[in-house]
């Protein structure tokens, strides 16, 4: 177990094709160890297929995905996050019949590389609690910790979400859409969460608040169908034609 | 073993193919469709089939025999529906099996008490009762429209699915049952309909069986599997799937039946071929079957989801 | 929130009620001098044995099990071949079943575990056919009729000729599992177990390969069972292929189900419940007017499938499940 | 149903247990185990009905005192079977076990009967273990080892003079003893032996098989519901007309109301039929008929002969049960008028008696019935009984 520091993670010409419609078309891209790399583009423009792509729930029909120097195309996806690439979801995907911590101590759980463990009671069991409790409070849900998933509002789910992610000492963490659905005070706790963890992971993000995305990113990946356009600092892509062609309309959006 | 022979075996097969279609497509339209384990499938292949014996009691008819117990499974089938399995679409497979699989017993006893512990039967009609010769060997000519309904309800089912409106929203919900309901799709009639299409085949099927088999209490569980398996086999949902399942079941339960023995035979010495033979052909169909999801599990003909 | 503080609750009670009840059984039976609901309820515990071990994969793991009548078999033909050797030894008995059982289980579940949903019902259900006409097909050990079994396993002091002694073993093994599956169930196999459940997609994201522990807790499962099957012919002094009939599979899943799936104590309330039903109504003449009670002794049947279908229909949860607990479900 | 009146209901449903009573001294109690429910209780019926006729007519007394006969459900399934036998034992403390349909519920509780020193009156099933090395002086069986029957229809074969015989069976242990039985006195060629699984709805395969293979007669062993089936597929494909049909179990009592003119021709063996002409028989047909207006089965003659033979027992020892050797050998002396005209029981205790060839025809009164034909086997006792080590 290497203590959480961020890797870096990169693609080769990447494809992926649904049905004819290209999702992902010979992509390449770098995620520098340590940057928070954000991925915007309009609807459709495949960046949840490039995450699904990352994070091997997809097989791409073409193209490599390397991981920490080595190539990873061909891992599963509990191989891929045992290695510490970890994603979260866009709709949250917990497991509502546990409590918060029972949640998240799952996520710790895996991190001991095998669970054949029959007869001890993990509700007593600090090496999982501790670790599990810890991710809550970074999260700011340590109050609720005893209580079942179904009792939560949307936007605490969500930094559930995120607590699972961190519980697992990611080193690479791909997160789809965190402040999807959140209020606006919510989506303030995330964003201000994001900042805290940032630099100590890797972070591609994918989100839609473009403020947010903005503020947090150090870089950004303009996709349109499936291709990255354009890439660099907040500063440059404000600035780069391709884009405000790209989106358009969503011009004002991006300011 | 001469060609004919072998080839009066393969027509056994599609004969016995075809009656397990009947059962195949009314349930795997059930399961697909509504997403929803009818066991009492089989018990409805029974009410038809005493429904018929009945019918045929009093009209002598085949054709009305046919009439009477379609429609009277399919009020069975509907009246079951508005007052349990209409409940169940919501709770999971298991409540589902569990609730059909009490109401198996209660049919079961139900006939019992009507009908009597002794088995019923009935005649075939007049016009096919005679065998015709095939190939030099005598065949009975009522198997030939065992063979012919089986094919005529295939075409028709290929054209009620491919060809009118109501085959659009079956196929849609088969596809995606949740999207079709969003799609302001009356589903509480679709699923009624649904079940009473399935119970006019298993009814129909039940007629066809009658006149060849023993009518009695019990006698839809040993179908009800092997429609099960023709189901998983073809592909949970996919008629096209049941039609094909239903096909290859029966011709591998056939010549398995006949020529695997004699083949052992050849192999092995006499006693022991007779020990292993019928054991082996009787699991052939449940081999095949495992053999098929290990490969697809998702069937011979899955259909195409999303 | 490091423990759960175990308060009681009806479910709590019901669950204490009916363990002190089993064992104290052997003493009322003594004391009506009733040898006969001694046998009655080892036959209950037995399957409600089998039961316990199939609510493993059903109910935690959501594995629907339509076959696991097979590992019954197993269980009864190890000690009805082996005895039929002459070797009468129990130890050995357990043994050779539970290394077949286990066998057989991890040889058939690495197949089936590649499927889902309806298709691994089937397929469940498929193996277990297939052992059943093996069974049949064993001319040399009774084939169909099935194969006597002269006296009970040797367990040297423990002398299961005599009932109240074969009745409390069963009821210890019975508790055993139980404790076990109550440790486990919180244990981190059981976390992994029910997280597969509850969203398999989740479990992979976070790294766990649930194939592997759905493996281990089916072949879990299965030892359970086919511990039922050595108890179920060393009852019965005889092992028969219909120990590996799909109905009794089938009858397994409601026994579960109706007490209450991903309850410990459910499938033994449900096994209970269901054969004390059937043994009413099928031979105890109910004090009902105008020859009722004659057509409920000879169409029992139909009174249990209702019975099944009013439970399913009302109680979401079970009989046992449907039970509010005290505890917190931590 | 909420959980609590679910609670209440169980309470008061063991408090019925109890209160069944546990000592009753007076009537003699008899159990009698067959398959009551599913698609086989028409066999158990045809049983109790036999067994009842004879204990109703004498006002529920046999031998004199009165009786309690105890129905129990085996469900075809031997544990069941064994935990009614534990019951009835301990429970309702019987002396007289009888009636059994089926051999694997036979094997399941013989041991548990006999070793209780309960007297086991078996009215159907007849297993080949218990006729030879695993008898019982505890065992009384009314019906036959099916072995015999087949061998009657060998050598009703060979009076035929059939050259060439097509054998069928259903795949388990009777059907293969069954067609062993044929085959041993059979003297002719065999074209073929081919066994089926067990409900096979369909035999057009083997029927084709038949075809093929032009046999002088088919030989088939199948019971109840695959009989059906088996006889009206044969019909269908005409080879009733061409090929003569030996069955057993397809063409009995209990077939024939669903197989009708179908089953025309078709021959059945026996050591009992409806026209056996002897006043015992007479009287039981008649009676049977008017009470449960149909024609009864050979399962309902042995288990009125399985009744007749406790009646006469009790009535030589005065209704004492306890004695057990005064009642074995009160059982042993068969000393009644058996419907099959003279019936003594071999060392197995399995009975001595003529096997009949029935031909399905139509009676005097116009019913599809079974007409006896032949009298291949006099005073026959089974091979097995040379196995068992009774004297």
């Amino acid at each position: 177990m290497s203590t959480a520091l961020g890797a870096a993670l990169g693609v080769k010409g990447l494809v992926k094709r649904f049905r004819g419609l290209t999702a992902t078309d010979h992509a390449d891209l770098d995620f520098a160890a340590g940057e928070l790399h954000a991925l915007i583009g309009p609807n459709g423009a495949g960046k949840t297929t490039l995450i699904n792509l990352l994070s091997g729930e997809l097989q791409p029909d073409a193209g490599s995905i390397t991981y920490d120097g080595r190539d990873i195309t061909r891992r599963s996806v509990d191989q891929r996050a045992r290695s510490g690439l970890v994603r979260s979801y866009q709709i949250t995907s917990v497991f509502p019949e546990f409590t918060l911590l029972q949640n998240v101590m799952l996520a710790v759980q895996s991190l001991a590389g095998h669970s054949f463990s029959f007869m001890r009671d993990t509700r007593s069991d600090p090496r999982l609690i501790e670790p599990a409790l810890a991710a809550l409070e970074l999260v700011g849900l340590g109050a609720q910790a005893a209580l079942p998933v179904d009792t939560l509002a949307h936007g605490a789910r969500r930094q559930l979400e995120l607590a699972m992610v961190l519980a697992l000492r990611p080193r690479v963490m791909l997160l789809d859409e965190p402040l999807a659905g959140m209020s606006g005070a919510e989506a303030d706790e995330m964003v201000a969460l994001l900042t805290r963890l940032k630099r100590r992971y890797t972070i591609v993000l994918v989100e839609h608040d473009m403020q947010a995305v903005f503020s947090l990113a150090d870089r950004l990946t303009v996709l349109v169908a499936g291709r990255p356009i354009a890439s660099g600092t907040p500063e440059a892509i404000r600035n780069d034609p391709r884009v405000r062609d790209a989106y358009l309309g969503d011009a004002q959006e991006l300011m | 073993m001469s060609l004919s022979f072998l080839f009066v075996q393969l027509l056994n097969g599609v004969q016995f193919g075809m009656l397990l279609f009947l059962l195949s497509a009314g349930l795997t339209l059930v399961l697909g469709i509504m997403n929803f384990v009818n066991l009492m499938h089989g018990s409805l292949y029974m009410v038809g089939a005493y429904a018929a014996v009945a019918a045929f009691e009093k009209t002598s008819s085949f054709v009305a025999a046919g009439a009477i117990a379609v429609s009277a499974t399919v009020l069975v089938g509907l009246v079951v529906e508005r007052l349990v399995l209409r409940r169940l679409y919501r709770r999971e497979h298991l409540a589902q099996v569990l609730a059909t699989l009490g109401m198996i017993m209660i049919f079961n006893e139900l006939v019992r008490f009507v009908w009597g512990a002794s088995a019923q039967s009935m005649d075939v009609p007049a016009a096919f009762s005679q065998p015709i010769l095939l190939l030099g060997l005598p065949y009975p000519s009522y198997r030939f429209v065992v063979i012919g309904v089986g094919a005529l309800v295939g075409i028709g089912l290929y054209i009620l699915i491919h060809r009118t409106r109501l085959g659009i929203l079956i196929r849609a919900a088969a596809a995606d049952p949740a999207m079709t309901a969003n799609m302001g799709v009356n589903v509480r009639l679709l699923n009624s309909t649904v079940i009473g299409l399935g119970a006019a085949l298993a009814a129909l099927a039940g007629l066809m069986a009658a006149p060849l088999s023993s009518v009695q209490s019990g006698m839809g569980e040993p179908i009800l599997i092997m429609t099960l398996v023709v189901i998983v086999t073809g592909g949970i949902g996919s008629v096209r799937g049941a039609f094909f399942g239903a096909l290859i079941v029966g011709v591998i339960d056939t010549l398995g039946r006949t020529l695997l023995p004699t083949l052992l035979r050849e192999l092995l010495d006499r006693s022991l071929a007779q020990a292993i033979g019928p054991a082996i052909s009787s699991m052939l169909i449940y081999l095949v079957m495992a053999a098929v999801l290990v490969v697809r599990p998702q069937g011979l003909f899955p259909v195409k989801h999303g | 929130m490091r423990r759960t503080i175990a308060s009681f609750g009806p479910r709590e009670w019901c669950a204490c009620a009916l363990l002190s009840a089993l064992a104290l059984v052997p003493v009322w039976a003594q004391a009506i001098g009733e040898p006969y609901y001694l046998s009655l309820v080892t036959r209950i515990m037995v399957l409600a044995l089998a039961a316990v071990g199939l609510n493993l994969v059903l109910g935690y793991g959501g594995m629907v099990s339509l076959g696991h009548a097979l590992y019954l078999g197993v269980g009864a033909y190890a000690v009805g071949i082996l005895s039929s050797h002459g070797i009468s030894s129990g130890w050995v008995h357990l043994a050779a079943a539970l290394v077949v059982g286990s066998a057989v289980a991890a040889a058939v579940g690495a197949v089936i575990l590649r499927t889902s949903g309806m298709a691994f019902i089937m397929i469940t259900l498929a193996f277990a056919q297939m052992a059943y006409f093996v069974v049949v097909g064993l001319k040399a050990y009774g084939g169909e009729d099935g194969l006597q079994i002269d006296s009970r396993s040797d367990f040297g002091v423990l002398q299961l000729s005599s009932a109240p002694v074969f009745y409390y073993v069963v009821l210890c093994c019975l508790l055993a599992v139980l404790w076990g599956l109550s440790r486990l169930v919180h244990s981190r196999f059981g976390m992994v177990l029910q997280g597969a459940r509850i969203n398999e997609r989740r479990m992979a994201a976070m790294g766990v390969p649930c194939f592997r522990y759905r493996l281990v807790a089916y072949v879990l499962s299965a030892q359970i069972a086919v511990l039922s099957g050595v108890l179920m012919a060393n009852l019965t002094k005889f092992a028969s292929p219909s120990y590996m009939q799909w109905t009794l599979s089938g009858e397994l899943i409601v026994m579960v189900v109706l007490g209450g799936m991903g309850t410990l104590a459910g499938p033994v309330v449900g096994a209970a419940v269901l054969l004390v039903l059937e043994e009413i109504l099928s031979s105890v003449k109910l004090p009902l007017p105008g020859g009722l009670d004659t057509v409920i002794n000879n169409h029992w049947l139909a009174v249990i499938g209702a019975f099944i279908v009013v439970v399913t229909l009302t109680m979401e949860r079970g009989l046992f499940g449907s039970l509010r607990s005290g505890r917190r479900s931590a | 149903m909420n959980m609590p009146r679910m609670l209440s209901a169980m309470a008061s449903a063991a408090a019925m247990l109890l209160a069944a009573p546990a000592s009753a001294q007076a009537p003699v109690k008899i159990g009698f185990i067959a398959e009551l429910s599913g698609p086989q209780a028409v066999l158990g019926q045809d049983q109790y009905d036999g067994f009842m006729l004879l204990v109703e007519r004498n006002g529920g007394k046999l031998g004199g005192v009165p009786v309690q006969v105890l129905k129990e459900d085996s469900q075809l399934k031997p544990e069941v079977a064994v935990q009614l036998v534990a019951k009835l034992i301990e429970k309702e403390r019987v002396s007289i076990i009888s009636g059994v349909t089926f051999s694997n519920v036979m094997m399941a509780i013989h041991k548990p009967v006999t070793d209780a020193k309960v007297f086991l009156v078996g009215s159907l099933a007849g297993p080949s273990p218990i006729a030879g090395a695993q008898c019982s002086p505890y065992q009384f069986i009314t019906s036959f080892q099916l072995d015999a029957a087949a061998e009657a229809h060998g050598r009703y074969a060979n009076e035929r003079g059939f050259k060439k015989v097509f054998l069928l069976g259903a795949n388990y242990q009777a059907g293969k003893d069954f067609l062993g039985g044929f085959k041993r006195t059979f003297k002719g060629q065999v074209a073929d032996e081919v066994y089926t699984a067990m409900n096979a709805p369909d035999f057009s395969a083997e029927l084709t098989q038949v075809a093929a293979a032009k046999p002088d007669a088919v030989f088939a062993f199948y019971p109840g519901a695959l009989g059906i089936n088996f006889v009206r597929q044969y019909n269908q494909a005409g080879l009733m007309k061409t090929t003569p049909l030996l069955t057993q179990g397809a063409v009995d009592g209990s077939t024939l109301p669903a197989l009708k003119e179908a089953a025309l021709g078709a021959y059945n063996g026996a050591p009992w039929g409806p026209d056996i002409d002897n006043p015992s028989n007479k009287k039981f047909v008649e009676e049977f008929e008017r009470k449960y207006n149909r024609i009864p089965t050979l399962f309902a003659a042995q288990s009125y002969d399985a009744a007749q033979l406790i009646d006469s027992a009790l009535a030589k020892t005065k209704g004492n049960v306890d004695n057990k050797d005064a009642l074995r050998a009160a059982l042993k002396a068969a000393d009644f008028a058996s419907v099959r005209g003279k019936f003594k029981f071999a060392n197995n205790q399995f009975p001595i008696q003529d096997y009949f060839i029935q031909q399905v025809a139509t009676d005097a009164k116009g019913r599809v019935n079974l007409k006896t034909v032949a009298t291949p086997l006099k005073d026959f006792t089974d091979d097995y009984a040379a196995k068992c080590a009774m004297k």
